[in-house]
């Protein structure tokens, strides 16, 4: 199929309810297309509809019941993490997909997820991971070897993942937000210094700024590049849910916890592709470059676009002999 | 743009349709986009899907997109193998290019297994008698495709070889007549009773030995929009020599292993459970097994005519 | 394994809006609005079901009272079972803590 | 509509059997999942065949080493030279603490083998190669040689499963794979057993030629994999493989590998 170059920013529009379906009916299989191919069918769905009958209300309603099945996974594994922690004194903080559908953020619906993440201080690190352990939540034998376990606790921010044994969900238990050896050192204390309990249950949630900079260090800081737009999109409902106040201060925290540029970065990126002028956005070129390149999706740079990006997603991570070992030996989830 | 029969289109324009991607195939609930990449894919999709319809055009939407294609970009230029690539990152194994029909075939098979929620899947073949259906649930080894084909020649009609398509609403089962599969000496069994010309060609030493593919007849496609509410369902086991026997079986273990069967019922969740407890409300299954088709065909005709007149 | 932690002074309940019955014999399948998963449940964990539907009982209380619930002499229904029982629906977080 | 209001005549009687049952440890909720080990639909039905004789040598450090040289055995115990000879050859070499404790060799003396420390780290390049190669394709030749003569795959019946061009989408795989021929620290292993020694410091384990493994054999019911013997072990380091370069063909049966585990993920 011969495409004409896609106006990615007027498809952000209609992916976000911001305009309506395009006329013609080339124009919306071009849309359709770019939405199932970027897997944010699901956040279209949530907040695009069509008529009874036509094959496009087919395959938004499909897409509204696989992201039903992943809000209700979600939802019932937080419930089990409550369960499997209940009468011990920690509080663990969600974070990422199930925090937003627990706070019913319109950033959380429709969003395909895979896992939960929650972050528990330091101190009830072991006390989480044993009570999550007599819950049936084990690290995997690929993660169980002596270089895995010895690579995630010295390394990263988290846990090794863990498995449930019978349901088979993921966990990832993290008590900082990038790994130690990461360049980009957000001050996690300070963020869970703020984070508040969600209504009528002992779990919390970071405050609404918060939530949009730890997405930013996530996706830019992190390098969570596989599904941009899924991000992309994600970033532009957490920027939405401010106030104009905390839009105000948010460059302000963002450098007081040490996020500076994930968060320029994610702002630069409103501008570019949801024509959201924030003081503050700014980028390096050739992330610019990159992000342009796999964004669009088309022409023979995506892959070393996208190359770029995945280097870029370790060398934020961890300084260079390290990043050499770690993808000599990376960890292997699934075997 | 409304759809046509497969057949009526201009070949040429078909061919570039599929080799470009843009030929939608219009079959039961489903709009999937087909992109083939080799000769013999291709003229295995204009013989067996002749009579179903199409659009071509890069305007209609679809459901799945299902691209025939080399494993990737350097090695075609290398070996000749082909993936069935469901366009959601599911990997299938390549296939040499000579079997492309059966990675054509695998492909669509996997798109609605994994990508369909709007319909509770189960693994079994599904024929009717005007809108009341007979399940045929599958079993390793156990000849669902061979009875479903056999049944075809008693004038049952096909709705699926490959899944039962339950309605989520309503408790009916819908068509999705797709070529029936067959496997190693049932092919020879299949061309006897239905004729040559309604069975492809052979594929030799593919990972589930030879294969063969016995089209859906005309009627099939024409009468696949009327919806068949399924009566009985049963287990074939094939054992060489057996004689003909049936046994009626619990309907709750009858549930728990179509349940253990189906793809999607776990992602489709509440209306899935009471879709299927509702269809089974009433319902009949059995084991039955057999040592030839004729026995199989009178089992079947048997707890047919008792439970169903 | 278990779900979490428990004591014989927690509270449980049964809530009928979580879960939707189908019964085939004597077999129960219950669908989990919570879980989304489906299960099956024979005549005893049916019971134990029923018995704490809408119906908040303490730990200790369900130990105690189940064996009269089913209408069986306490010895054929040992405490071990009744808890091990009880750990089941737990599990699949068919019954749910009322906190204090 | 309580259970408790219907009995009949003998409700109570199989209530009373069912708790029986319950006593000796018999559960009562039955979760119902499709199940991970009845490949549901026919792709995933896959297995492949292994066509030429595979020899697995694993030291007490998980490392292991992956080729179809021969080593001489006795007592239990195997020749020195061989063993570095069969490393040097490798067609596939995988870091220490690759394979699991249970694979290992249990005892080892000390004196017959210094089991090399920390490799790993010493290709620094490595790394980065696998970015480059993903776009140009000028690292391929590398790939083929070893590739070629463990091309039996994928699929059994016709060997083709894509070896030889692994080199197109991950040059820096070459490391990996070479084990003797790039330069991996075991080269240099001063073997306290000299060469004429034994040694009973690694395990070997062999997978016939034309064996057929069936991945799905090597799951339970919950979807976890249960991996033993040299098939388990195998499949074991195919997925740390495929984990590292993914489906890029080189390693036999790795994509109906993937196409289990990707079913697995989407469940």
């Amino acid at each position: 199929m011969t495409r004409r170059r896609r106006d990615i920013k007027a498809f952000f529009c209609i992916a976000t309810g911001r305009a309506g379906l395009p006329d013609t009916p080339s124009d919306l299989a071009a849309f359709v297309s770019w939405a199932q191919e970027s897997h944010i069918l699901g956040q279209v769905a949530a907040v695009v509809t069509a008529e009874v009958g036509s094959k496009l209300y087919d395959i938004l309603e499909n897409a509204r019941l696989r992201s039903s099945y992943d809000r209700r996974m979600l939802t019932f594994e937080t419930n089990r993490v409550r369960r499997a922690l209940m009468g011990a004194d920690i509080q663990p903080i969600l974070l990422k997909g199930s925090a937003y559908v627990a706070e019913h953020l319109l950033a959380g619906v429709g969003r395909r997820v895979s896992d939960i993440d929650i972050l528990v201080p330091e101190e009830h690190l072991k006390e989480t991971e044993k009570l999550l352990g007599q819950a049936g939540w084990r690290a995997e034998e690929s993660t169980a070897g002596a270089y895995d376990q010895q690579y995630y606790r010295r390394w990263m921010h988290e846990l090794p993942p863990l498995r449930h044994e019978t349901r088979r969900t993921l966990i990832d238990v993290h008590h900082r937000l990038l790994p130690r050896t990461s360049r980009i050192r957000p001050d996690h204390l300070k963020l869970m210094a703020d984070a508040r309990l969600i209504e009528g249950s002992d779990l919390m949630v970071f405050s609404p700024t918060d939530r949009f900079i730890h997405s930013a260090i996530h996706i830019f800081g992190d390098g969570a590049f596989e599904t941009p737009a899924r991000s992309f999109i994600e970033l532009f409902y957490l920027y939405s849910d401010l106030t104009g106040a905390e839009r105000q201060s948010l460059m302000l925290r963002a450098k007081d916890v040490g996020a500076e540029t994930p968060v320029r970065e994610a702002l630069w990126m409103l501008g570019e592709y949801f024509d959201i002028q924030a003081k503050g956005g700014k980028a390096p070129w050739l992330l610019k470059w990159c992000i342009r390149t796999v964004t669009d999706g088309q022409g023979g740079l995506v892959y070393l676009a996208n190359a770029l990006l995945y280097v870029r997603s370790h060398y934020m991570r961890m300084p260079l002999p390290l990043l050499a070992g770690h993808l000599w030996k990376k960890a292997l989830r699934r075997v | 743009m409304t759809a046509r029969p497969l057949e009526k289109y201009m070949k040429a324009d078909a061919i570039r349709a599929l080799k470009s991607g843009t030929l939608v195939l219009e079959l039961g609930a489903f709009s999937t986009r087909v992109k083939l990449s080799d000769r013999r894919s291709v003229a295995f999709f204009l013989d067996m899907y002749a009579d179903c319809l199409v659009t071509l055009g890069d305007c209609a939407l679809s459901d799945f997109s299902l691209t025939v294609r080399p494993p990737n970009q350097f090695r075609k230029y290398f070996r000749h193998q082909v993936v069935p690539d469901p366009g959601f990152g599911f990997p299938a194994a390549p296939l040499p290019v000579s079997m492309s029909p059966l990675a054509l075939e695998m492909g669509l098979n996997l798109s609605v297994a994994l990508q369909c929620f709007r319909y509770a899947i189960f693994h079994a073949g599904v024929v009717a008698e005007g809108d009341q259906a007979l399940i045929i649930a599958a079993k390793s080894g156990g000849g669902k495709s061979t009875l479903t084909a056999a049944l075809m020649e008693e004038g049952w009609r096909l709705l699926s070889d490959e899944f039962a398509i339950l309605d989520l609403e309503e408790a009916s089962l819908r068509g999705y007549p797709r070529p029936v599969s067959l496997k190693n000496a049932s092919i020879d069994v299949v061309r006897g009773f239905a004729g040559k010309d309604q069975v492809s060609e052979t594929l030799h030493g593919t990972p589930k030995g030879s294969i063969a593919y016995r089209r859906p007849r005309r009627g099939d496609i024409e009468r696949m929009a009327l919806p068949a509410r399924p009566r009985v369902i049963v287990f074939p086991a094939f054992t060489e020599g057996a004689a003909p026997r049936c046994q009626e079986i619990d309907l709750a273990d009858t549930a728990m292993q179509l349940i253990a069967s189906s793809p999607n019922y776990q992602v489709i969740g509440e209306r899935a459970f009471t879709g299927l407890m509702t269809m089974l409300d009433g319902m009949k299954a059995y084991e039955i097994e057999y040592g030839s088709t004729e026995d199989s065909l009178a089992l079947v005709s048997d707890l047919w005519r008792s439970h169903v007149s | 394994m278990s779900a979490g932690p428990n004591s014989d002074d927690w509270v449980w309940v049964v809530d009928p809006d979580h879960f939707i019955i189908y019964e085939i014999g004597d077999t129960t399948f219950v669908f989990s609005r919570l879980s989304g998963t489906t299960h099956m449940l024979n005549l005893v964990s049916r019971a134990m079901l029923d018995f704490l539907t809408g119906k908040p009982k303490t730990l200790g209380e369900v130990v105690a009272g189940f064996a009269d619930y089913l209408q069986v002499p306490k010895e054929e229904c040992p405490s071990g079972v009744v808890r091990r029982l009880f750990d089941e629906l737990d599990d699949v977080g068919l019954v749910e803590r009322i906190l204090p | 509509m309580s259970n408790n209001q219907k009995k009949d005549g003998d409700f109570l009687a199989r209530r009373r059997q069912l708790l029986k049952l319950g006593a000796a440890g018999v559960p009562m909720v039955l979760t119902l999942k499709a199940s991970a080990t009845q490949p549901i639909h026919s792709a995933l039905d896959c297995a492949f065949v292994i066509h030429n004789k595979v020899k697995i040598l694993v030291d007490a450090d998980g490392k292991a080493w992956m080729g179809d040289g021969n080593i001489r055995e006795k007592n239990g115990k195997y020749k020195s030279q061989d063993i570095k000879q069969f490393k040097n050859n490798a067609d596939y070499v995988f870091p220490e603490y690759t394979v699991p404790e249970r694979f290992r060799p249990d005892e080892c003396d000390e004196g017959g083998d210094s089991c090399s420390g920390s490799s790993g780290y010493g290709d620094d390049d490595s790394g980065y190669g696998s970015y480059g190669g993903g776009y140009g394709d000028d690292d391929g030749g590398d790939g083929d040689e070893s590739c070629d003569s463990d091309d039996d795959g994928g699929y059994g019946g016709y060997g083709d499963d894509s070896g030889g061009h692994s080199g197109d989408d991950s040059g820096g795989s070459s490391s990996w794979r070479h084990g003797g021929g790039r330069g991996d620290d075991d080269g240099d292993d001063s073997s306290g057993g000299g060469n004429g020694g034994w040694t009973d410091c690694y395990k070997l384990y062999e997978i016939d030629r034309n064996t057929t493994i069936t991945p799905s054999d090597y799951l339970n019911g919950s979807g976890n994999w249960n991996l033993n013997g040299p098939n388990g072990l195998y499949l074991l380091l195919a997925g740390k493989y495929l984990d590292t370069y993914g489906n890029d063909g080189g390693f036999p049966g790795i994509s109906c590998l993937l196409s289990i585990l990707n079913y697995l993920e989407m469940q």
